[in-house]
């Protein structure tokens, strides 16, 4: 029963973290906000394999850890230096507005998900409204902020509510499937991050304001 | 079939020979009530042969389309001559068209006279085309329209039909839209044959003629036929104008007394209307050319009237 | 046989970094496409003769629905790779890319048949899903091979775009597992489509529901359903001309197909009501926002986009009235309008090559310029818009008289009524720059015969297909059909 | 029989094909192309009128299935008597115009490709015929669509002037949208018939609810009514007609806008088996209107093709007036009358391909000569090209419906249809109507008739007013043939109307169930009558006779009596002036009356700005502009296509550029679909 609770406020927790990145008021911060749930997710996962017995689960921990924890907001890291200049968030909406805006869509996420899975689905029930919630923080943080760097993070938190869905509601996704996704998003992060960096040289600058020539 | 044959071709020549007179006779009307003496009324008869003495003078810029106008004119009015009753019901060949062959022969007629007036090049021409083709054509919805309302009544648009439909009738016939359409008819009759308020026969000032315009290139014997055509045409409206109205008086057969009797009877109808003619004549003036469409819609409008008097009558 | 289509193309993209020369890499990429399309008509053969095809356990499932669109990479990817040989060596040439690049342009579209074809092959759920990601990864870089600004925004946007929809089909694909959990149990093989068909009644229809959102949402952006379309324009238009061809004429068409996957699943469960009618809305929308953008567009490229956005909206909408007839216009549809966009495509890379511009208004007399793009810019466009003697015609026909015929009359009437909007302002650019007499600065010609030939190719498959069906196809699309639930 | 109906259908469709192709192949050497391209059309169109009259004699329908089917549905060919009319009549003009087109394709020679022109008009005449001959819905439409096609290349032929790209653009969109009608139409029966034969269609057609039946009455009038080109949707006519090539603009204005006509009365009368009397009312006035506008707009014109393109739609209203009083007449069941009207409209189909054909060679054969096809800028062109101005002179008369010419026999059945409206007992409302509806169209003949002593005379008559028109030769000698054919077979059916109508006798028999003998009169080949009462006779060919007789008489008379006769050539009287052909009377002049007096209808505007010496009595120059105002663009397309415009590029701002905006979308609509999932 306490490994149960122990996941809750974990799962919370990582709800918790997105509220770090949409707080975040430099770009370092909120690289770090995205590592730190990254590792609140990895030890998420490493309890769940530990509660079912899966043990593929704790290959899933640990490549989280190093993937999301490590290697992406490694390479993000090295992003933001080499692109310079622009290290505060540029953001649509103020931070006090946006910490308003995403509780709203916290309480969305609930309402939409919680009668599809019923108060009996135990930590499922739980998990699916919070990787709801992150799925919708996340893409609000793409649409909000405008550097480029920002919207990869705003991505990661939705990838990341995914893998929680799965981890949470499941008792993991098969391997090979998991490993795919891992795949996937180690190579997306790359391929974006050498548009990030072409698009550095080309506009001078990784805001994607300015990104507005192909229209109609 | 022979005695067909023999009623229609004294009808051609009874037409022939009787159309200038008509056109004398209405000239002298008008000279009386002008206090004028005026020309004989036999005067139309030696211009025509003056004509025929004359030599002719033709446009350097027309071409065949004048020489054969004249013709063309002219046989389409003695073609719809044949086709009209006028004093047998029992001509040859009164039943090879009917009104609206009639109405399209004027208007054949009319075509080439409109392309001889514009052949020579000269503006006066061109511009007496143009008029003559603009009321001619607002007329024909007003010459049609009685005509037809006529063919409704007796179900059949064939004159004869119509004429001894009429007669059949008998004393029911003075219904509003019979009058109705007579007096359209009679207003459109004005403006077909050339008559003040529409167009002023008498007078060669270019800025009013109308019919005398197209003719201006015109000499010798050509110009005998257009004129004698013209008053050809003049007899013929009359003659409409006389037989389906009011057609009392024709030949329902072949018989030589009855088409005597019919041939008076004619002759005082058209000469009546000719003398009525001279009268309206004389007491307006002519209009504006672009009034005339106005007199033409009201024509139009009465014949309107007969039709819708007939459709409120019929109970 | 399957196994062989599946690894052909990565080593023929890997071979293709090895290689310097471009007489090599040209005669490899012939080689390699021919093969390709060979082993690919094979494998579709072989389904539609015997039956599905399983291997390598379960993870390659093929059936006639996998076999239709594996056809369609193989021709279209033929074709795309032909007329890659003239486009990219006149661009080489010309000196718009460094020739060093060439070989990375065919490593990733080789890269980019690959992911499609697994898509198709893919029994799993959720390999297909990293397979449809794998297909946004490998053209993103297509799309921004030029380096331009304009390509490297187009390029971004794809990538942000489409990665973000994705992540919704997962959800999708998450959702479905839980669901499927209880009756199947746990492991990978949960996830494959045969299994998942087979027990789709007894599943949690709100959960089903929900998942079908997601990856209606997801996968839809993949497609281009609007309004999640707006990368399309911009990735199409800025790829370059083959590129565009294979986009448009295929990569839509694989994301359709994983959508239609899961609305086999669905639709049994839900009763079919559910999903068809959201198919025929984002359909039926997507054609109608499509409409004012191909009226007053003036970029050549976008203009197809648009139409392809248009096109699968017509495919979507005919799946939605479904019926025996309406499914098999939209598969009749789906091979017609990947012939024609790959015939204007060609045709807008040779014109923007002679012309060097996409500018509409500054294209004129392209008939004048030249002999056979010219006439077959003002023939596809027609064929386009759905004209005979050309095979759109056919199929939006079957599609219409479908939806007639079923009573639908308010979607069929809007299908009809945009279909025929959308032919005025496709036909008022088209004919604005084919007709006319062409600018000095351009001279008389072809950019090369070759360029000139893959126009023709397809151009003569769709005259063809426009006024007969052969027995085989229409063999095939009865299959399809059947696959679809839509009875033989 | 060797020759059956079958093998001659595939010999033309074939002829067709092959000289299509061949015209192509031989691009090269346009001569060879030329020959090879209009000698396979000739060959067509001759196979094309046997196989027609043997329909029409023979009686069989000729009924063929292609060896494959599309999506299920069987490609067939189905040529009845109503197909069989129209495809002889297709065939007749082509055959005149393919004669015709030898010699004109010259004048395309080294400017244009004229293999492209061969390979599109034999397709044009090869998507005409198989219109016609459709045995189903589907195959109608694939050679309505083809036909739309094939013309639009060829409006487009001569791109390099924008005005053409125009017109083609607006000819090529509106079709488009009439076909939308079209198929609208035929997919409502399809739902019926659950097949798209046409036989399925009549069946399942006739006992169709009154609503549905309606709703498809007036989606084939839109749809084919914007193809036939009546009012308000005719403003594509005068503008795609004039920018073909004269023998297209003449096989399009003389058959192509009568497929039109054609599906037309298919729905109607074979499909629908007729409706209520207010459909054949609404036609009736919609052939009144268009008929009456279409002759006045003409009437304005002094480009000579977009007058004639005008006259297609006053000619199409007067052949929907014959069919709409048909459709009355069949309303209340009295098919004996109803055969009136359906045998003037058809007849009229007839003789309008004649004699809009004949004009428009004759308009080819004028432009060939000079260069132009402004009137203003010709005159005196008899005398340089008399066959040509013979032969429009015919077309001119036919087309005025003058006798004894075609045109009148087929106007004269449309009066009679029209006055037993009135005095066939159908209800009091009908003898207004008719009659008011009959003096109309005795109105628009003589406009047409104005129109054409203007047309006729300021182009052949008088003067020439440009170096042009002085340097004119007549045309070659083909060109002369092709239209000679058509000015013989324009007398010939004016006078011998019987041949025409007795073949329509099939037609009827097959739409009414009654043939057309009570059309004939007596003396079969020699009259018409009308079912209106007795000795409503017209006897074309007497009439003849007796102008002919005494028009010799006359002249011999004239030659004859009196003395004069001498005559002399001598120039125009014109004040004591020279006469200069500046001072000639103009078309714009000509018109000037007929402007006036319906200036409510033309709203004319006129401009005038003078240059003064010495104001105000010593100018130097003064120029005059007038115009009038086209006020169906202006009121009708233009605000509209001006408004969709407008949206489309308001619309276009969803596409702003902004990815946020993009990833908002997405969100958007995954929070709605949640929303509506719930």
């Amino acid at each position: 029963m306490e490994l149960a609770n122990l996941q809750l406020t974990l799962v919370t927790l990582t709800l918790a973290s997105c509220f770090l990145i949409v707080g975040g008021r430099r770009l370092d911060s909120v690289i770090k906000g995205a590592a730190t749930q990254a590792v609140v997710l990895a030890v998420v996962t490493g309890l769940r394999g530990y509660s079912t017995g899966v043990h593929e689960m704790y290959v899933a921990a640990v490549l989280t850890l190093l993937i999301k924890g490590g290697a992406i907001p490694f390479i993000l890291y090295k992003v933001v230096a080499k692109v310079g200049s622009e290290r505060g968030i540029k953001s649509y909406v103020s931070i006090k507005m946006s910490f308003v805006i995403c509780c709203a869509l916290v309480i969305v996420a609930f309402w939409v998900s919680g009668e599809t899975l019923g108060p009996a689905a135990g930590i499922a029930g739980r998990t699916v409204p919070v990787a709801i919630a992150m799925m919708l923080i996340g893409l609000y943080l793409m649409i909000t902020r405008k550097l480029a760097v920002n919207q990869v993070v705003g991505l990661l938190i939705m990838e990341n509510g995914i893998f929680l869905a799965g981890v949470g509601t499941t008792n993991g996704m098969p391997a090979v499937v998991e490993l795919g996704i891992f795949l996937d998003v180690v190579v997306g992060v790359l391929i974006m991050g050498i548009l990030v960096f072409r698009i550095n040289r080309a506009f001078d600058t990784i805001n994607t304001e300015n990104l507005r020539n192909l229209r109609g | 079939m022979v005695q067909a044959l023999a009623v229609s071709l004294f009808k051609v020549v009874f037409l022939v020979l009787l159309a200038p007179l008509l056109t004398g006779i209405i000239k002298k009307t008008k000279a009386f009530f002008q206090t004028r003496r005026g020309p004989s009324i036999f005067q139309p008869y030696l211009d025509l042969f003056k004509y025929f003495q004359k030599e002719s003078v033709i446009s350097e810029h027309t071409s065949w389309i004048f020489r054969a106008a004249p013709i063309v004119f002219f046989t389409t009015m003695l073609v719809a001559g044949l086709l009209i009753p006028v004093v047998s019901t029992a001509g040859l060949f009164n039943s090879m068209g009917d009104v609206i062959l009639i109405i399209y022969l004027f208007a054949l007629g009319r075509f080439f006279l409109t392309l001889a007036g514009l052949d020579a090049g000269s503006a006066f021409g061109g511009m007496a085309s143009s008029r003559e083709m603009a009321l001619s054509s607002v007329a024909e919805p007003a010459t049609m329209l009685p005509l037809f309302s006529m063919a409704v009544i007796q179900g059949t648009t064939n004159l004869g039909g119509i004429i001894e439909g009429v007669i059949a009738g008998g004393s029911a016939l003075l219904t509003p839209a019979h009058l109705l359409s007579f007096a359209a008819f009679f207003i459109v009759a004005i403006a077909e044959t050339g008559r003040i308020p529409v167009d002023n026969p008498d007078t060669h000032l270019e800025l009013t003629m109308i019919h005398e315009g197209m003719l201006l290139e015109y000499s010798g014997k050509p110009l005998a036929l257009m004129t004698l055509g013209a008053s050809l045409k003049q007899l013929l409206i009359f003659a409409l104008l006389a037989n389906v109205f009011f057609p009392w008086g024709i030949a329902l057969d072949g018989s030589l007394g009855a088409i005597g009797i019919a041939a008076l009877a004619f002759v005082l109808k058209v000469v009546f209307l000719g003398v009525v003619m001279a009268v309206i004549e004389t007491s307006f003036a002519k209009m504006r050319l672009f009034k005339v469409p106005d007199l033409l819609m009201g024509s139009f409008l009465l014949g309107l009237l007969g039709l819708i008097t007939k459709f409120l009558f019929r109970g | 046989m399957p196994l062989l289509l599946l690894s052909l193309p990565p080593v023929i993209a890997v071979l293709m970094l090895i290689v310097n020369k471009r007489k090599i890499v040209t005669v490899l990429n012939v080689l390699g496409s021919l093969s390709i399309f060979v082993t690919g008509i094979l494998v579709a053969r072989r389904v539609f003769t015997t039956g599905p095809v399983q291997e390598w356990g379960q993870v390659i499932y093929i059936d006639a629905l996998g076999a239709f669109i594996i056809g369609l990479i193989s021709i279209v990817g033929l074709l795309g790779a032909l007329y890659s040989i003239s486009y990219t060596s006149h661009e080489v040439d010309s000196g718009k890319v460094p020739e060093g690049r060439l070989k990375w342009y065919y490593f990733w579209f080789y890269i980019f048949i690959f992911t499609m074809l697994a898509v198709v092959m893919a029994n799993n759920l959720g390999i297909m899903w990293v397979a449809v990601e794998g297909t946004t990864l490998a053209s993103a870089l297509l799309v921004g091979y030029y380096d331009k600004h304009s390509s490297l925004e187009a390029a971004w946007k794809y990538i942000i775009i489409c990665t973000v929809g994705i992540i919704f089909a997962l959800f999708g694909i998450i959702l479905l597992y839980v669901a499927a959990v209880p009756i199947l149990g746990e492991g990978s093989s949960t996830l494959d489509w045969n299994n998942l068909v087979r027990v789709s009644q007894q599943m949690d229809p709100k959960l089903l529901k929900l998942a079908f959102i997601f990856i209606l949402v997801g996968f839809g952006t993949k497609v281009g359903f609007a309004p999640m379309h707006t990368w399309l324009p911009d990735a199409h238009s800025q790829a370059p001309s083959p590129v565009s061809a294979v986009l448009s004429g295929v990569l839509l068409n694989c994301a359709l197909y994983a959508i239609l996957r899961v609305h086999l699943v669905v639709g049994k469960a839900v009763g079919s009501g559910f999903s068809s009618d959201l198919l025929l809305i984002f359909g039926l929308l997507s054609v109608g926002v499509s409409l004012p953008f191909i009226i007053v567009q003036h970029d050549l490229k976008r203009l197809l986009a648009y139409s392809s956005v248009e096109h699968m909206g017509i495919i979507a909408t005919a799946i939605g009235i479904g019926g025996k007839l309406g499914l098999y216009g939209a598969f009749l549809h789906m091979l017609n309008h990947s012939l024609t966009k790959s015939t204007l495509f060609f045709v807008a890379g040779n014109v923007t090559q002679k012309y060097h511009t996409k500018n509409i208004g500054r294209i004129k007399g392209v008939i004048k310029a030249m002999p056979i793009s010219g006439p077959a810019l003002l023939l596809g466009t027609f064929a386009i818009a759905g004209v005979p003697p050309f095979n759109i015609f056919i199929s939006e026909f079957t599609i219409l008289s479908s939806g007639f015929a079923q009573g639908k009359y308010l979607p069929s009437g809007l299908l009809l009524v945009f279909v025929t909007l959308v032919f005025a302002g496709m036909v008022f650019a088209m004919s604005k720059m084919a007709l006319g007499s062409p600018p000095g600065r351009v001279k008389y010609g072809e950019p090369s015969r070759w360029s000139a030939v893959m126009v023709l190719i397809p151009l003569v498959m769709i005259s063809v297909l426009g006024i007969y069906i052969p027995g085989f196809i229409d063999n095939i699309l009865g299959q399809v059909v059947a696959v679809m639930g839509g009875g033989r | 029989m060797l020759l059956t109906g079958n093998s001659l259908f595939i010999v033309v469709v074939g002829l067709l094909l092959t000289g299509g192709l061949l015209s192509f192949f031989t691009q090269s050497k346009p001569k060879l192309s030329v020959a090879l391209g209009f000698t396979f059309a000739n060959l067509a169109a001759v196979s094309g009128i046997l196989l027609g009259l043997w329909v029409l004699i023979v009686g069989t329908p000729v009924d063929l299935t292609l060896p494959w089917a599309i999506v299920g549905q069987a490609l067939m060919f189905s040529i009845g008597p109503l197909s069989a009319f129209f495809l002889t009549v297709i065939s007749l003009l082509c055959l005149a115009v393919s004669v015709f087109s030898y010699g004109y394709a010259a004048e395309y020679i080294g400017k244009n490709n004229v293999g492209i022109l061969g390979l599109l008009y034999n397709l044009f005449i090869f998507s005409m015929l198989g219109l016609v001959a459709s045995g189903s819905a589907l195959m109608f439409l694939f050679f309505w669509e083809l036909m739309s096609l094939v013309s639009y290349l060829l409006v487009v032929y001569d791109h390099r002037d924008p005005k053409v790209r125009r017109a083609g653009f607006i000819y090529v969109v509106m079709t488009h949208i009439g076909t939308l009608f079209i198929f609208l139409a035929f997919f409502l029966l399809y739902q019926a018939a659950g097949d798209f034969s046409f036989t399925a269609f009549a069946t399942a057609g006739h006992s169709l609810p009154g609503s549905v039946k309606t709703l498809i009455f007036l989606f084939v009038t839109i749809g084919f009514g914007t193809k036939a080109g009546i009012v308000p949707l005719h403003i594509w006519l005068p503008k795609a007609h004039p920018a073909a090539p004269s023998n297209v603009s003449a096989i399009m204005s003389g058959v192509m806008l009568k497929t039109a006509i054609y599906g037309l009365v298919k729905v109607v009368f074979e499909v629908l088996g007729g409706g209520p009397v207010w459909w054949g009312v609404l036609i009736l006035a919609l052939g009144t209107v268009s008929a009456l506008m279409g002759v006045m707009y003409a009437l304005m014109e002094h480009d000579i093709k977009r007058l004639l393109a005008y006259h297609s739609v006053e000619n199409i209203g007067i052949i929907l007036m014959g069919i709409g009083s048909a459709l009355i007449f069949l309303a209340y069941g009295n098919k004996t009358l109803a055969v009136v009207g359906l045998t003037a409209g058809l007849f009229h189909v007839l003789n309008h391909a004649l004699f809009k054909g004949l004009l428009f060679l004759g308009a080819g054969s004028i432009h060939f000569a000079t260069r132009t096809r402004d009137i203003e800028k010709l005159g005196g062109l008899l005398k340089r090209m008399p066959w040509t101005g013979l032969f429009f002179l015919i077309g001119s008369l036919a087309i005025s419906a003058l006798p004894p010419f075609n045109g009148f026999v087929s106007e004269w059945l449309t009066f009679q249809s029209l006055i037993m409206l009135g005095s066939g007992s159908l209800g009091p409302g009908f003898v207004v109507l008719g009659p008011v509806a009959g003096a109309l169209l005795a109105l628009t003949g003589a406009l047409a008739a104005a129109c054409f002593v203007k047309a006729f005379g300021i182009q052949f008559l008088a003067m020439p007013r440009s170096a042009n028109a002085e340097n004119a030769r007549e045309v070659p000698l083909s060109m002369r043939l092709g239209m000679a054919f058509l000015a013989v077979l324009c007398l010939l059916f004016g006078i011998l109307p019987g041949t025409v109508i007795s073949l329509l006798g099939t037609v009827t028999e097959s739409l009414l169930g009654t043939g057309t003998a009570s059309v004939l009169g007596g003396n079969r080949w020699l009259d018409v009558v009308s079912a209106l009462g007795p000795g409503t006779v017209v006897s074309p060919l007497p009439v003849l006779g007796l102008i002919a007789l005494l028009a010799l008489v006359v002249y011999l008379f004239t030659r004859w009596a009196g003395k004069g006769g001498t005559v002399r050539i001598n120039e125009t009287w014109n004040c004591g002036m020279e006469l200069t052909p500046k001072m000639e009377y103009t078309a714009t002049s000509f018109s000037k009356p007929i402007r006036m007096i319906f200036k409510r209808v033309f709203l004319p505007k006129r401009e005038i700005q003078t240059d003064y010496v010495l104001k105000p009595y010593f100018t130097r120059s003064i120029k005059y502009k007038g115009s009038i105002k086209p006020v169906f663009e202006d009121v009708i397309y233009r605000p509209t296509t001006q408004w969709f415009i407008k949206f489309s590029n308001k619309l276009r701002g969803l596409q702003s550029g902004s990815i946020h905006l993009y990833l908002g979308y997405i969100f958007v609509t995954l929070v709605v679909l949640l929303i509506f999932a719930r």
